[in-house]
Formats: C-alpha cells, structure tokens, sequence
C-alpha cells in the first residue's frame, strides 16, 4: 500500500472489474498478518480471495476477532454471524468480545485495514455511505462512522459510476457524510484511486485510460 | 442486591412501566430476548423508548413489540434492514421516533451509564450529521463530539448460562450488547438456557458478574430462523 | 440503615468498642445479600463476622467479586489477594474481571456498601482518609476516592479521638479531602454516628453518654 | 500485526527507547511482570516514566528499575506501602517525580488512550486536591472533572497462558491492569507460563484479543514471596 508516485498502470486491454475481481484486487493489498474488518454486503466477498497462509485476522463489529468463511449446511448457528447477519464460522484463534470492547478496538486504531463501501467519497477522502439524503429514506448508520474514523487504512469497494452514469467519485460528497477525510483508497470497478489532503492520484484502471477517466470525472486526476 | 430466579418472564417484567427506558440486547436475531420481550407485549407497558442495535426483524422480537404499539422512540445503530417492514412503516407513518446513533457510540454511551462516566469525548460522527448540535473540542489536534450517557430503567437481555449468583456467559457474537446493557439499568433481567449451582461457572470464565443481573429466567426451547443464511 | 430519628442508644454500663467488636457492629448492619467492599486494612476484619447465610458477597477493587476468607497454608496463591495485598480465597460463584471493568462496577454504583478507614470525617461526611497533608508524607490514595464516589452507602470505620485525643470527627476536616460529602455513618469505637448535609446524629454510643461526648466533640450532636 | 514470540525477554524489550511511558502491570507482586522488567534493567533504557498501580515492592520488579536510576516519574495510585522503601528513598530524595492518580482514574484513562476516547468526565476526585487545577463540569447535578488518557509507548504485562495468535488469559486478581494496558500502549510485550497453538484456548474466554500483543515471552518459573500472608 505503498503511495509513492509510480504512473497509473493502465489496463485498456480489458473491461472494467468484476464484483469478484475487485475482490481479489483489493485481497492482493491487504497486508499479510493483518487485522481487517470488512464491512457488511460486497467487501466480505474479499475474504474469499485472501491466501489462507496469508494470517490475516477478521473482525467483525459484532464481537469478534478470527472470523471464518460463511456457514453452510450444519454449520450454521444462529448465535455466530458476520456484521451483515450472516451467519459464519469461526477460526482457530479466535476471540469473542462484547460490542464496547468491540468498538473500543476499532475506535481506538487497533485496526490495520477496514474496507467499507459507498455512495460516494470526495477527492480528499471523505467517506459517504450510510444516507442519500432522500427524506423519505431511513437513515441507518451501523458501525460504519466508527470504522471511518477507527481503522488506521480505510479503503472503499466501489463501482465508479451510478446506473445512470453519474461519478461516486466527487469533488465534495452531496450525500451526508460517514466521515471526512477518512478514505485512503478507492477500489473501483474502473480503476484504484489514492485520495486525501493532496487530491486523487490514479494507480491503476481498468477498461479506460486515466484520460478517458478524465473525461467522465469531475475531480483533477494525477497520474 | 440479590439475583432472583423468576418463574417466568411475565413475572420477570410485571413491574416495568409506561414511559421506561427498555435497553434491548441482540444484533439482529442472535442475542435477541425473545420470551422477555413476548412477556412485555403481554404485560402491556407502552410509550416506551426501546435501545437497541437494531429495530426489530419480521414479525419477532421487537418488531412485534413495535407493531403492538408500544413504542413511543427507537434508539439504535441500524433500523434498515431488508425484514425490518414492521419499523419502516410505523417510522414513515410519523408513528416512532427514531435517534440514530453511531454503533460504537451507543455501546459506549451504555458503558458510560454504568461505569458512572458523566460523559465522553468521542471522534466518531464528528462532520457527519449526526453530530449536528453537539458539543465539540478539540483535543490534540483531533476534533471531539460530547456524548453522554445512555441509562436504562430496564434491560432485557439473552444470556447462554447463568449461575444461581447471576453470573453470566454468552454464547459466540450472541454476546454483542447484553454485557453492556447489563450495566446499566436499573432492573436487570435475562434469559438464559440454563442455570446451574454457584461454583458451576468458571470464574475466569464470567462474562457479566451477578452483581448486575436481577432477575433470571429459563428461556423456552427456540428453534430460530436464521436471516441471512446463504 | 434506617435514618428515623429513633433516640440515641447510649451504653454506659461498658467501655469503648474493641476494634473486633466494632466491626462486629457495622456487620450486623450490612443488608442481607448486599454486595460490598471493605477497603483495606481493618474493615477487612468486618468479613470474619457475617453469617455464613447472609449472602453478602464482597468486592475488591484488584478485580474480583465473590472473595472469600484470607489465605492459610497451602492456600496462599501469591495470584489470588485483597485490596491490601493479603492472599485471599474464592468463593462458589466467585467472578474475576480487570481493574476497567472493576472501577466500573464501583463509579457506576453498582457496590451497596463499602466500608473505608478516616483520618477525619466531617459532620457533613467530607471523608479524609489518604493523605495527612504532612510535606514530608507520600501521598497514596488507592481506590479510596473511587469507592467513596462510587458506593451507595459509605460507611468509616474509625476510633473516635486520635491517640492525642483529638477528635476525628470535626466541624471540616483539616486533612486533605477523599471526597465531600460522600460518608453516611461513622462507626467509632465510642459511638455510632449519621452524617451528612443535615449534620450529626448520634445513634449509639459505647463507655460515655452522649452529653460527655458532647463535651469533648467540636460538632453539634443531634440525639 | 502479528504476535510474535520472542527467544527471551532481553529480545523482546530491546527497542525500549530513552524517555519512553512504560505500562507495568501488576497490583503489588501479582501480575509484576518480573522477567521483562529484569531484561529492561539490563537493556539500559532510561528516563522512563512509569505507569503503575504501585511504585515497586522491596527490591524486586518495579523497585529494582527505580533503584537502577531509570526512573524519571511514576504514575500511580498508590506508592506507599509498606515495602516501598527504594520509591520512598528516592522520592525524598527528590529523584522521582510522583503523579497520584485514583486507581479507577488510572484504569480508565489509560482505557480511553486504548479505546480512542479523547477525555471523560468523572466524578472521582472532585472537590479533593487530585482534582486541582483540572477543568470541571456539572452534569446531572454532579460535579465532574474531565480527565485525559494515559498512552505508552510500551507496555509490559504478565498473563497466565497465550496462543500463538496472541489471545490471553489471565490467572485469578493477576489479571488486574493487564488487560486494560495492553489495549493502551504502541507496543505490547506479555511474559506467559505457557504459549499454546492457535485455538488452545476457548474464544469464550479469550481476556485480551491477539490483537492487542505485538510479542510473546515465556516467563522464567519463578516462587514469587507473598507479601502479606497472614
């Protein structure tokens, strides 16, 4: 998770990323021996593609540390589940907690890597993904503000781009914020972005060149 | 003072009263108190604020006790879910208050109430919404939100083991709230599968000491729906 | 621990308590299945008399509730002690927790009774009992600010009157303060006393009459 | 990161800089991490300031560190015991500084630095001297002080039994500040009887999280005197 300023690796050779290849794009990034949380919904899927031998150690806020991969058949127990209320299994190793305890590891950076998703994040890393802002929508904010600002490499699993086209990638967030200035990467379908104080840097893409991501974005681009 | 075994959950909340603060253990179904909050639909108490990490899944649980009407405010992390119907429609009907609190603030805020911490500065939330008309400060560099206490008159929660001390185990991430709601408030119950003698519980191995509990209950035999099973 | 304004009892056929018979008094006033600290030093003697079925169990700050008698011979684990560092025993349906989790249980309220040593009490309950303001002394003040915070009942067990004869009971105490306010009875060897912000009660005395404590206490003696 | 297991305790406080916070656990001799304060005698690091319930009991522990001048200032709740004759020479002597703190002030500051709380307010020590000079506040009718964390740089704990993922147990009233220490300092150093594999210790007894243990010792057997004993 080097930041120095190599160019963005462009792969025009192909399409955007899968759901799943993110996943593993982003599993590649995850350091070694690592304590990750992994949100709820899509980035639990990375934990599918992180190399067993690799130690990295999952928490999930709802009070545990060595979370194993989804129950299924006999295994499912209804007292073991994932954050998103899946159910799980649980790893040699493993640790149960209450969720003071739970939240006071996260808040307190003992986390290494949290990957949350999001409806938008802002050229300098602010994090929206809990409320659009519609007033009919119920807002519903879980432990996501707590790992913005806890874990000590928030990265977002994204796509790059609404269904009708519009970036998640923003200059400043118009949908209430999750945390400001919290996001130290973007995984999109479209390309990796490192973002913060100095503005988005482009590492990789995936299906455009960083120009024609120039053309779709309204945030200054370095490459 | 003393843990007391009731004979059954309706004795167990016959006292709690219109208007209470009821702290709700359970993180979607695993930990819910499902024979305590049965027992408070029965007994009728209402205008209630229920804190919970959740508000309430399918008909069950608090969702039931929502549809009953009895709840005045909902205190939670999460309301939406994708079988939180009963919620929904009483909160877009105007029929429920709903205060949102980051998940780790309204574990802490528990904690807070019962380790007599009149309050605390938090990082979480600061810019966001939720901390709209809160206290801040800045403390080295970093910019704090003042939280306070969240106290309970009663909590309701689901415990795996319990000795005639009232001490108390958990069961896997079942755990979540109840150690910490079990601090605070004033009338403690739980729910337990099984109550064994004093000296049956390991001491190293006590999650809640009995000093908090104040009431136990055997819990029915429960076959639960599991919500997100694959 | 009922504060009605019975008169005082005045036994005068007898000297001052022993320091074991004053502790047998205040454990005659501990609540059935109360929970309890008894500090460290000589409230601890308060445990050898409570009956065996009264189901008092006793806290102590180091992290433990359900402490049973001090350690003897092959008993004594350099890992198990009280507050006062003297090996312990454990009870049936005893629980360890850390020091957190311990001061919790006791700023939160959640401890019945505690009963604590005085260098002073004042008639309105400050508590002086950790520092004797002398320069050269070394300040240490344990758990004591915390318990006389935290517990519902605070309760000293003291001598009346220093070896000099100076009273320990005062109009405001001259040593540094534990907490204001905060002590509801004093129990002497010379007499029983309610403080607070109503001042004195005396409720017993023990080898004088209230009127000769009268004479040698600088507080007013409600009786 | 990972828990790693060191060959011996000089190995594991080797980094242990000039002018470092230093955690000690242990309440009196229980809990005393004696191995790894033995290796910090001999590894050099001084101007330390240490934060401990106590300031060392006769010559061992704690009271050696102090005795080999390493010492700038302690942080504890209560220095003076009966055996503190190498903290109480020295602190007469004018060659130690001395912060007293409420032992539950000192527990849970050092909770917050390790919990990301940024202060609290607490009602232990108002109106007392401990509380001078400190910002205060009425909440509910109660005057609070606030009071900040305390962070190390290291800490030096003694648990009964690790797992090679670095989960801990303790043993009996030795577990008192260890598991609150190692969530409070940058790294945590933990002298063990015993090291097992990785799920050798039930998850529903785990004290302190891998999470929180950068290295691993195991402990010297030691016949610790007891101080007390009647």
């Amino acid at each position: 998770m080097t930041t120095a300023a190599a160019p963005a690796v462009e792969h025009t050779d192909r399409g955007p990323l899968t759901t799943d290849e993110l996943a593993a794009r982003i599993a590649r990034d995850i350091p070694a021996s690592s304590y990750v949380n992994l949100g709820i919904g899509q980035p639990t899927r990375i934990a599918e593609h992180l190399p067993r031998d690799a130690g990295v150690v999952l928490h999930t806020e709802n009070g545990m540390l060595g979370m194993g991969p989804a129950a299924t058949g006999d295994e499912v127990d209804p007292d073991l589940t994932n954050a998103g209320k899946v159910p799980v299994t649980e790893l040699p190793g493993a640790a149960y907690f209450h969720h003071a305890d739970s939240f006071a590891m996260m808040r307190g950076g003992h986390l290494d890597v949290c990957v949350l998703g999001a409806f938008q994040v802002s050229q300098h890393g602010d994090l929206a993904n809990w409320h659009t802002g519609d007033p009919d929508a119920i807002p519903a904010v879980g432990g996501a503000m707590d790992l913005a600002v806890g874990a000590r490499q928030v990265l977002v699993m994204m796509k790059l781009f609404t269904r009708d086209g519009a970036p998640k990638l923003v200059p400043a967030c118009t949908y209430p914020l999750t945390g400001p200035g919290c996001v130290h990467r973007a995984y999109t379908d479209c390309g990796i972005f490192a973002v913060g104080p100095d503005g988005v840097r482009v590492l990789e893409t995936y299906g455009s060149s960083v120009a024609a991501l120039r053309e779709r974005l309204d945030v200054e681009l370095k490459d | 003072m003393t843990t007391t075994i009731a004979v059954g959950p309706d004795e167990a909340v016959a006292d709690v009263e219109d208007g209470s603060t009821v702290l709700v253990g359970g993180f979607g179904l695993a930990g819910m108190p499902f024979d305590l909050i049965d027992a408070l639909i029965r007994q009728g108490a209402g205008d209630l604020t229920i804190v919970s990490n959740n508000a309430g899944n399918g008909d069950v649980g608090l969702a039931a006790l929502l549809k009953a009407g009895r709840v005045r405010k909902v205190i939670c992390s999460f309301p939406r879910q994708s079988d939180s119907y009963v919620f929904d429609d009483l909160y877009r009907a105007g029929r429920v208050e709903l205060e949102v609190v980051p998940q780790g603030t309204l574990a802490e805020r528990m904690r807070a109430a019962g380790a007599g911490i009149g309050a605390f500065y938090s990082p979480v939330g600061v810019g966001t919404p939720l901390a709209e008309g809160k206290e801040t400060r800045e403390i080295d560099g970093r910019v704090h939100v003042l939280e306070f206490p969240i106290q309970g008159d009663v909590a309701l929660i689901s415990a795996h083991r319990a000795d005639t001390m009232g001490n108390l185990v958990y069961r896997k991430t079942a755990r979540n709230f109840g150690p910490v709601m079990a601090t605070a408030a004033r009338t403690v119950v739980v729910q337990v599968t099984e109550i064994v003698p004093a000296g049956g519980i390991d001491p190293e191995t006590v999650v809640t000491p009995g000093i908090y509990v104040d009431r136990l209950v055997r819990a029915k035999a429960r076959r639960l729906t599991v919500q997100g099973a694959r």
